[in-house]
Order: structure tokens, then C-alpha cells, then sequence
């Protein structure tokens, strides 16, 4: 796969005009990371909706085309799913979504930063909130 | 190609193995020197024929192996010292200007600055020449400032001197910045900060692998640099340090070599620069660098350099031609080593250096080591090509048509 | 020759370039292994290939041989870290023992030894086991006391469990030593250390090489080892770190790498291992050594160690044949490393190895970084055979004829 | 040359039965040194004589047959000589006294050894009286 196959329409339209890029005014849920090795960075907030569904989410950050399109098409898959739904969301969801771009192990970071982040909020607020839940391990 | 190289690239390309490789395809393009150089066959078979005839650990040995060892490690330290203009009694050898510069911070530093005093660094430092800074000036409740930059990305001499008055114990700036190229007048400003009463420490890891440098002349006190970036194998590099400033200096390490005698209560050190040595030292890497130093000097520096500022003028007005270009730093060829970071509207430089790499092209893309001076210039990451002594004209060609590409790929 | 070799020590030596050496017209009898080690091609090649297809910085590279090296580097770290029974976050590169032992002083010691604390290391050790902790008790304020011998040359128990009781933070000690070869009971030794509330350290450069070993079992908090002496290039080597300790720890160098960002009044630090890896690491040789443990792990450790069990066994029985001939460690062969040290009635062992070295023998003499154990010994120096997996009954039987001419020349 | 020659019956017999072993009571000059890679020492001792002569020396100290008989065969040869003779003994005219062995660049150290501290001795003895001599510099 040719560099200009990675960089489709689909990604550099994610990157010019990020969907859901910005912040929440109100928010249940943040997390932030960065990779120590490149320098991108990726905020997400989450406005928690009815029965623990993902109302309102935003992302904002710095990095290459790479991880800002990944995030913000993450935000966008989310938007309106259970929160539950972040735990099944894998890599090669990510790739998927992406287009399956072929990536060296450097880039594959960039592509799986959103998705780290968005795990790390979700994860924390339902290890947070176990006791109002149903029950049910929400780390398992 | 254009004409009149300084240096016979052809031949030189010759002695290096990497360079017949391809890379996707294509052939290499190696444009990331100011990370780590690529080496000649003449130090890949030093160290082979070290490790095939004559391995053994240094210095303690009466056997033959031990003295071919130890007379060849001593050897190395000798024509390295000599290419900066040190005696080998000034030159210790470390793992690079990382390990260099804590050293200084470790046994200089942890001795001699104490609370209240003031550390200077600059704003266009590598984070090796910073971070070893803060956490000294931490422990020791000294405070650390950064000298100023001039919007040409040259150093703020009025800052310099200002900060000056201030009374520092310790002045770290760069001899080349990584980033900007920008190449400072260490001797100018070793001799204001001796009369400042300041103790100077120089980084050198941009300016030993690409010009004739000097100890003596440029006046420092103390100057790091790393064999890695000049053609010598990684995992090794040189501390010079004054003979005056190293005698009075802590050891560093404890351990071998760089004991006269150990008791249960106290022990006594042996001579700089073995004193800084411990335990067995990087035996094959130093004479591995030892190769490298012969290698340069049989090129000469004067003319490496010659060849460096050709093809920087070269590449600067090729890469104006490219839709987005902005380079970062001095815009005189003369006045900058041979390091060109630069931008590419907002092409995010790790998307340019993946397109890159597809056409065989290898760039530097991100921080460099150096957050400070990115926040100075208010960019996240620059992209950075930076050459030696194998690349020409042809390599710069080859990243402005790559260049180009990208420009084509992301619409600009 | 004898019979039964566990390892086919023909065929290893068929691997080792410098063993088809001559040495002064003989052949290379090498016994000199506890200093450094021989290398085998598979070592020498992965050096050649590194640099010939694939050299560059790791970490921060997107290009192709960024890629490459990066992934030969971690995947080196993985192999060693398997090899010793730790995970790959709980190794960190660093040039050998010495720089081990002495990155825990500053790193962990600097933080966590206070004023009055009280450190432990043995008579048994290595200077580079030692001299840290006297420079860190120094600069702390606290006490350094050692743990005595046994007549038979182990570790005196009762010595080490009084000394427990006064509540050690620190216990350093040696999984073998190089001079005696004692092997300690590690996992014994830190048990008991742990209970008492105390850190501690192993020094395992001369297990690591010699048989197998695992962290896990040992429970040791530290554990220090280098590659120069397990058939890995110089320049290298591992401190293994239990991971709670590594990320309580303040880092070592500042600089590139062991960052995570860097403002102009402080900074954030990378995750460990990185966190100590400041600078550009030693690339090369760290890849180098993942090639020795394959090499190892090929042979087989448990097979090294019978080897050099009936090695010793031979040596022992043989040179205890030679008039004058004195041993100095522990009687039986499987409480001991592959290490003999000795004297010949008053041949001083300089001379002893001018003598062997005539004869191509390469064995090491002096006071092996072991001051206060020679005191213990009540002697100025030893000579010292030491063996590794290409030695073989036949080197044992050179040895004998050369310290019979010895005793011949110095007429005892 | 072999090692039977470099350790023929003469280093033997110096290193068996040193010749001016052992310490003065009373002495002008006293100077120590040691080899830090190896671990030897030597120490000696010298009283002035008359006319700046060297009338009694004696030597102490560990180390190597080379090391210890090179030192005894020293002061044999400085006893009684000119203290300013000490500083035109050379290299040379101590592996002439030694009978020429071939040594490696270590052990060359543990010949030369002895040397080193008669040197080191006599020119601080030298420079400190420099007042009391005639007027020429007595380090030149
Ligand atoms: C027991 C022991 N500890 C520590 C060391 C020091 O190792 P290095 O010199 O590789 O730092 C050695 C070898 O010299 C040793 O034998
Ligand atoms: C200007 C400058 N200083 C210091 C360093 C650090 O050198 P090393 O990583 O070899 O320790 C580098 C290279 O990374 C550099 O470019």
C-alpha cells in the first residue's frame, strides 16, 4: 500500500475538518495521553447519556494526520453507543475504520492513540461508578 | 548532480555497506545524520577485527591479548583527543554527550554549585544540555536560566551578557544547535563567561562530526560529543574536560579501574581521566571510534565542512521551490551546520517522513530533543534532513521530488 | 583430552575467531574469562549486520531502518530479560555491572538511604560492589559494614544474620565471586534480607555467564550483569529492577529519551525502562548481546554450568599436583564457579603470568577489583584461571605444563 | 628472548635476597609509589653523604620479581653516587642492569618502578634545597 493510498480522502478530511473536535463545556469523563516518542497528544471528554450511553463526546489535541483522523472518527463511531461498548472496541476496529492502512509500529501508535484514550476515560469512570452499576464487573 | 564537490562522494559512498541497501525498493536515502551517522567499513572492520584477534579487557593484563587491547583503546583515546585538540589526559571516554554532560553534573556540578547559585543554559539546547541542568539545580537549590534567542534563530547576546551579570556558576550551551543548525561563537562566549567567573561546559555532538574544532582555541572548559554521529560506532563518546578542572573533580562512577586503593572505610582514585573510567570500559566501541576519527581526518574537516555548506546552499534554495516550505533557522549557509528543519504548510512532519520513507527516504520528523526551542518557535515538531560526508546533490534532489509528493498527496 | 564433554567444546570453538590465533607462535590458551569473554562470529555478525543493513536511532524514527533497529533493540531487551526469568520493563541497558550497581546508588540510594541508615556488602566483592556504596554512605551520612568470610571462603552466616538485625535498608552482595568463585545462596540470602525490612542488590556478573539464573526465584530486588563476559560485545550490559522499585525510582542521566516533556522549570519522565536510558543507548552492542544469549540459550545453561563443573573438578585434582601450588576458594567444584585462583609458593603472580603468557596462556593476575577480599586472604595478588564454555581438559593440561615450567624457571 | 632468560638466576637472587632491603632509622630523603593497575609498591629511604652524595639508601615494598629486584639493583648502583646522578639515570641503564629482558608495556612499569620513587625522592630533595646548592637549577 502506497503512502498515497494511507493518506485517502477519507483521512486528510478527518484531518482538515475534525469531526466533534473541541471541548465540552460539561463533562463525566476525561482523559488525555500522549506518545512520549513522537509528541502527539489527544484530550477526549465524554458527556455520560441515558443508561450509561456515551451522550456528547469531543476530542481536541495536537499530532499528525494519522492520529487526529483516528480520534476523531473514533468520536464519531462512539457518539450514542454504551459506554460498555468502548471495552470490545480493538485495534482492528481502529485499522477498519481507518481503512486498513498498512502502518510501521511507530505509526500504529498514532493510530491507536484516540482509542487509548478513549479507554482510558471510560474504564476509569466505570471503575468509578462499579457500585452504581448493575453488578457486573465493568473491567472484566 | 551538480559539479564541484570538495569531497569524492562517489568513493566515500563506496566505503559504506549501508548504502547499497534498498529500502522499499528504492535506494537509501539517508538524511538523518544529526541522529546517528552511518559507518565506513574501515570502523565496522575495527571492530571486527578486534573481537576476531585481540579481545580482552584493558589495562590490568599481562598477557599479550590484554596489552594489544589496552595499547589500542589507548591508542583511540590518543588520535581522539587529538582531533578536538586535547591531550589524552583531558579526554574520558563515555557513552556519549548524554553520558558527558550528567557526568559533568554528577562530579563536577554536585561539588561545586551550591544553593543560591545560578546555572545558564540556552533556549536552542538539546535536552541532554537541559535536563541534567534542573535536576542539579533541584538538588541543589541552584537556579537554572535560558539564555534568549534572536528571531534569525541565532543566540540573544544582549540576553547572554545580561544573564551574565548575573553571576552564573555554569554556562551549557550548544557549539551547533540540532535544530536550527545555528552555529554559536563558542570562543566569544567562553571568554565572557570566564571573565563572568563561570565554569563553561559545551555541548558538541553537532560540531565534532562535521567541522575542525579546537578545544584549546574555543576556550571551554568542559565539551561533550558522541561517536555515534561521527561515523564511530554508538556507545561511545568523549567528555574533554581541563586537566585542572578534572583533577579537582569527584570520581563518578566508584567500582574498577578508577580506584588506586579500596579499603573497608574510604578508597583513593586513580589518575584522570581514569578516575571517570569504572569498570570495564567500552574496549571495542572506542577503538571503533578510533577508526572513525582517522577516517574524518584522512577526509579532512575543513573540507567536510566545505561539502556540508555546498550542499545546505544546495538544498535551501531547492527546497524554497516546494509549495508550504519553511525552514527554521539562520538562512545563511556559512552561519549553520549541515541541519535543515523546516515545515510543510500542515503537513504533520511524521506524515511527511512516512511518505518520505516510501521513496527509500530517511528524515527526522518530530521534537528533537528539544521542546523548549519547539515552544519557541511555536511549531508542535519540525521535519529535519541533515547530511554528512556520503550525501550530495543528488540525495537533495531526491527529497525535493519527495517533497513534492507530499505537497501532491495532501492537496497543498 | 578426556571423555564425556557435556558441551562439544570442538565445535564451539570452531565459532570463536580468535581462538585460531597464535599467540607468541602457541596456540591461544584463553583463561582469562572472568575479566571479559571471547565472542563467537554469531556475536561479530550481528554487529557487521546492524551497521551494514540497518543502523540508525531508535525510538523516534518513522523511517524504515528507524523501524528496524527499534524492533532488533526491544526485541533484544525481550531475549535477555527471558534469558535472566524478568520481563522486558524490568531491564535496563547500561554499559555493565559497574554502571549498574552504581545507577542503583544514585537513582534508588540517593533517595531512599538516610542519614544514620545503615548499608551491607560483603568481603567477598567486587569493587564496583563497594566503592558505591562507600560514596553513598559518605554523601548520606550512613554506615557501610561487611559481611565476614567463612575459613572455607563462603559467606559467614552467622556474620550476615547479626548484621541483619541492625536493619539494613541496603544488602549488596555477589551471586559469585570472582575471585574465589563461591556461590552464594541467593535466593537464602535474600529472604532473610527482606525480612528484615532491607533492599537488595546481586551482583551477577559472573553468574549470568555461567548458569542459569532467574530473578524471580532469586527474589532479589536488584540484579546486575554484564555482556562483555557472557559472550557479548563490550559496552553492555543489564540491571534488572523489580518494576514497583524502577517506577519509584528518581531517574539516572537527564537528557533524550528518559523524558516524557520538558518545560524550562521542570520536566515529566518517560515510562521505565526508558526513564534510566538517557541519550542515544548502545545500540549495536545491545543487539549484539540478544545474538550471545541466543548463543547460550542454544548451548543450553544448565549444560554450561556441568561443563565448567567438570572443568574445575579436572583443574582442581591437576594443579593441585604442581609443587607449591595454593588454591584459594572453596574445595568442591559444585559449590564454586568456573574461577581458580591461586598462588605458587612465592612466584608473584605477575611473573607467573609473564611465564604462561610465553606459552600462549592468558590468565590474569593481580588483585582482581577485590582489595579488601586479597587483605581477608592475607595476600598482595593471585593468579586467576577462569573458564567459559570453549575451554577444554586440554587447556586445563596446558595450564599445569606452564606453571610446572614456572616452578621450574623460579626453581622452587 | 624467553621468560627463562628475562628470570635468569640474577632477578632471582635480587628478588630472593634483596640487597638494601628494609628501612633507615635516620634519612633526608623518603619517597613511596605504587602501580595502581597491578598493586606493587615501592618505598625507600636515602640519607644524604657527604658532597650531596647518596650515603645510605635502603628500599621496602611488594610486587614482582622484576619490580623488587629492578629496585634492589638500583640501590646498589645509586649508593654512594652523586645525588645528581639520579637525574641522568634513564630507562635504558635499567634494563642495562637488568640485563636487557623483553617485557611487555606492563611489566616494563613494574622495571621501572623503582626508578620512578629514586627519582621522585631525589628531586624533591633536590628542589627543596635548592637555596643550600650552588646556584644551578637542579631540575634541569
Ligand atoms: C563479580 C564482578 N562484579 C562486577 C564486575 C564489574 O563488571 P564490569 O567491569 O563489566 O562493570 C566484575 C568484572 O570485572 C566482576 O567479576
Ligand atoms: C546537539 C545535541 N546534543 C546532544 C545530543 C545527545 O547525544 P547522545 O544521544 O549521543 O547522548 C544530540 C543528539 O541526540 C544532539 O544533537
Amino acid at each position: 500500500m502506497s503512502s498515497a493510498d494511507i493518506y485517502r480522502e477519507l483521512i486528510l478530511d478527518y484531518y482538515r475538518n475534525p469531526r466533534n473536535f473541541g471541548k465540552l463545556e460539561r463533562f463525566d469523563i476525561e482523559a488525555h495521553d500522549s506518545n512520549p516518542l513522537c509528541g502527539d497528544e489527544v484530550d477526549m471528554q465524554i458527556k455520560v447519556g441515558p443508561k450509561n450511553s456515551i451522550g456528547e463526546i469531543k476530542f481536541s489535541g495536537k499530532g499528525c494526520a494519522i492520529s487526529l483522523a483516528s480520534a476523531s472518527m473514533l468520536t464519531e463511531l462512539a457518539k450514542g453507543k454504551a459506554l460498555d461498548w468502548v471495552k470490545d472496541v480493538s485495534k482492528e476496529d481502529v485499522f477498519k475504520m481507518l481503512g486498513n492502512p498498512e502502518l510501521g509500529p511507530s505509526r500504529v501508535k498514532c493510530a491507536l492513540l484516540g482509542m487509548k484514550v478513549l479507554k482510558t476515560g471510560v474504564y476509569g469512570y466505570l471503575g468509578a461508578h462499579y457500585e452504581d452499576a448493575d453488578g457486573s464487573d465493568p473491567m472484566a | 548532480m551538480l559539479e564541484t564537490e570538495t569531497l569524492d562522494v562517489e568513493r566515500i559512498r563506496a566505503d559504506f555497506p549501508i548504502l547499497r541497501r534498498k529500502v522499499r525498493g528504492k535506494r537509501l536515502v539517508y538524511l538523518d545524520n544529526a541522529a546517528t551517522t552511518q559507518k565506513p567499513r574501515q570502523v565496522i572492520e575495527a571492530l571486527d577485527d578486534y573481537y576476531s584477534r585481540y579481545n580482552s579487557n584493558v589495562h590490568r593484563s599481562v598477557h599479550t591479548l590484554g596489552e594489544e587491547a589496552t595499547e589500542a583503546y589507548e591508542a583511540s583515546r590518543k588520535k581522539t583527543a587529538t582531533f578536538i585538540g586535547a591531550t589524552p589526559k583531558e579526554l574520558v571516554f563515555v557513552r556519549g554527550t548524554t553520558e558527558a554532560t550528567n557526568l559533568v553534573r554528577f562530579a563536577w556540578g554536585e561539588k561545586f554549585v551550591k544553593k543560591g547559585d545560578l546555572v545558564l543554559t540556552t533556549m536552542m539546547e538539546h535536552h541532554s544540555n537541559i535536563v541534567p541542568w534542573q535536576l542539579l539545580c533541584k538538588n541543589k537549590g541552584a537556579t537554572l536560566k535560558f539564555v534568549g534567542l534572536n528571531p534569525d534563530c541565532t543566540l540573544d547576546l544582549a540576553s547572554f551578557e545580561g544573564l551574565l551579570k548575573e553571576g552564573p556558576r555554569l554556562v551549557a550551551f550548544t557549539h551547533c544547535s540540532n535544530v536550527l543548525g545555528t552555529i554559536n561563537d563558542v570562543s566569544a562566549l567562553c571568554a565572557k563567561a570566564a571573565t563572568a567567573g563561570a565554569t563553561t561546559i559545551v555541548d558538541g555532538a553537532q560540531a565534532v562530526p562535521h567541522m575542525a574544532v579546537d578545544v584549546g582555541s574555543l576556550g571551554c572548559d568542559f565539551y561533550a560529543f558522541s561517536g555515534h554521529k561521527m561515523l564511530g560506532p554508538t556507545g561511545i563518546g568523549g567528555l574533554y574536560g581541563r586537566r585542572a578542572l578534572l583533577e579537582e573533580m569527584e570520581p563518578f562512577h566508584g567500582g574498577g579501574e578508577m580506584i588506586r586503593e579500596v579499603f573497608l572505610d574510604h578508597s583513593t582514585w586513580n589518575d584522570v581521566p581514569y578516575k571517570f573510567e569504572a569498570g570495564t570500559v567500552n574496549i571495542a566501541d572506542s577503538i571503533g571510534l578510533g577508526a572513525a576519527v582517522d577516517y574524518l581526518t584522512a577526509l579532512g574537516m575543513d573540507k567536510v565542512r566545505e561539502h556540508e555548506v555546498r550542499l545546505l546552499k544546495y538544498a535551501l534554495s531547492e527546497l524554497a521551490k516546494v509549495k508550504g516550505f519553511r525552514h527554521y533557522g539562520p538562512e545563511d549557509p556559512s552561519k549553520k551546520g549541515g541541519v535543515l528543519s523546516f515545515n510543510m504548510a500542515d503537513v504533520h512532519p511524521h506524515d511527511l517522513a512516512t511518505i518520505l520513507d516510501e521513496e527509500g527516504i530517511a528524515i527526522r520528523s518530530g521534537h528533537h530533543c528539544a521542546q523548549p526551542l519547539m515552544r519557541w518557535l511555536d511549531v508542535s515538531a519540525t521535519s529535519r534532513a541533515s547530511f554528512h560526508v556520503y550525501n550530495s546533490h543528488d540525495d537533495v534532489d531526491a527529497l525535493r521530488a519527495g517533497l513534492e509528493k507530499a505537497g501532491a498527496i495532501f492537496r497543498l
